[in-house]
């Protein structure tokens, strides 16, 4: 397990976001390349910690960014701990296809990469999880949003 | 993040290099509202040199795009690849930006 | 503080290596690029991280390898803790320069690139410090390890 | 770790990507040995493409000069820069293997 925690702020983005990547290539051979697996993974990754810097923390001090990540061959999870303000992320608004959004697109990105659960508290906890699928490429994110 | 702007003509390309997500995007801001402020015919993102990618990166992207277009002039993305390609598409936005693919 | 935890193994050398390097980003303005601190202190934290992998852990199976980054504008301390074997840096032999050694060169890297102090214990503790020197560049190594 | 081996009469240039270190060395020892065991007369070590050696990487390079010039042979490095440049002068060992420069 690797275990990480920052303070929730943007500028430790890059930190963050470069030990989901490396973790990324524990999962599969070291001759692979990255791939849509690792794509996707930083993406809604990194739209988690978007959300505990910009809302979580928003009007008070920042607390930490935790993530406990769990790498096996073929999978990864991470757990998301912050103690900021809880929401509910079913309340996210579902996003109009192909209509030219600003902002609210971070859930979406999140649910549609990865498996996604939350739970409330202190901490809030959120876990994103991804199996390597046999095969699999960027054609199964078509599947998995449709 | 670094950006460089090139005006031809009608066409402005704009090629943003590294990553532009909510760190970063602000800093874009100025020379996004400058395209729309000088009402620039055609303006081309270049994101060939792009690593990442992020929701608040699509949305000043989007952002420029609906003003752009208010004022009667086009967006274009070129160059699209990797990880700021799979956001595109997981959002549709691939048909938006580039009409011919 | 960034707090970083992996298992004391080699395969999570990639992990550990970009959490320093992107932290040194942040001892220095954006619009300036890696340079010989970010080189020095990646350098001399790989060989402790080795260090605790290969010889820490040797014969026992591993704990973790931890270590809290303290990132201030201009310096950097790198805190790491292991709960393997404890050694005395002072017993490693010193480096003949020029000559053709095949091995222990780690600690004398480290040295020689950033400030070491050492406690053994449970854990075991390694401080590794480095300042920006105004105007330095690779010539301040030179004079420093004369 | 990625490398590269081409021979052309008595030289051969091995280049070497990416990281050479603790996890990778072991990898590339093969082809070291098959260098000592074919008598090369020239090792030219490319290492314009590597980013970063640690000490268990700079140990292999030292063991394969060792190994060649005991055979008669010699070894040169090529193209180093950035964090493996520090290392090498660091260890005067730039002097041993860039003996023109
Ligand atoms: N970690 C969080 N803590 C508190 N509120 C959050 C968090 N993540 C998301 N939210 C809420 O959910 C809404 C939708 O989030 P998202 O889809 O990422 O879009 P955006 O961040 O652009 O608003 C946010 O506007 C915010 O109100
Ligand atoms: N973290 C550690 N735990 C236990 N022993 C260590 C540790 N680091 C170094 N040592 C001891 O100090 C010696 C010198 O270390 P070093 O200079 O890094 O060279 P090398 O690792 O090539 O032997 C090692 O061989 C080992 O005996």
């Amino acid at each position: 397990m690797i275990r990480l925690a920052v303070p929730g702020r943007l500028e430790y983005r890059d930190v963050v976001l470069r030990v989901a990547s490396s973790a990324c290539k524990l999962t599969r051979p070291e001759s692979e390349r990255a791939d849509d697996f690792d794509n996707e993974v930083v993406s809604a990754f990194g739209e988690a910690f978007n959300n505990v810097c910009i809302h979580g923390y928003r009007g008070r001090p920042p607390g930490d960014f935790a993530v406990e990540i769990d790498v096996e061959p073929d999978a990864i999870t991470l757990r998301v701990m912050d103690t900021g303000h809880s929401f509910d992320p079913t309340l996210a608004p579902g996003l109009a296809v192909g209509a030219l959004h600003e902002s609210g697109m971070g859930i979406y990105i999140m649910r549609s990469f990865m498996e996604m659960t939350y739970r409330p508290g202190r901490p809030n906890v959120l876990v994103l999880t991804k199996r390597r699928v046999e095969g699999s490429s960027g054609r199964d994110v078509e599947a998995k949003t449709r | 993040m670094r950006f460089s702007r090139t005006d031809s003509g009608d066409e402005t390309v704009l090629k943003v290099d590294g990553t532009l997500d909510a760190v970063t995007a602000p800093e874009l801001r100025p020379a996004l509202d400058a395209l729309v402020a000088e009402r620039r015919r055609l303006v081309t993102v270049d994101l060939s040199a792009l690593r990442l990618i992020d929701s608040s990166g699509v949305g000043a992207i989007v952002s420029l795009f609906k003003r752009v277009r208010a004022e009667g002039g086009d967006v274009r993305i070129s160059g699209l690849r990797d990880q700021p390609l799979a956001i595109f598409q997981l959002l549709r936005l691939d048909r938006v930006f580039m009409p011919g693919s």
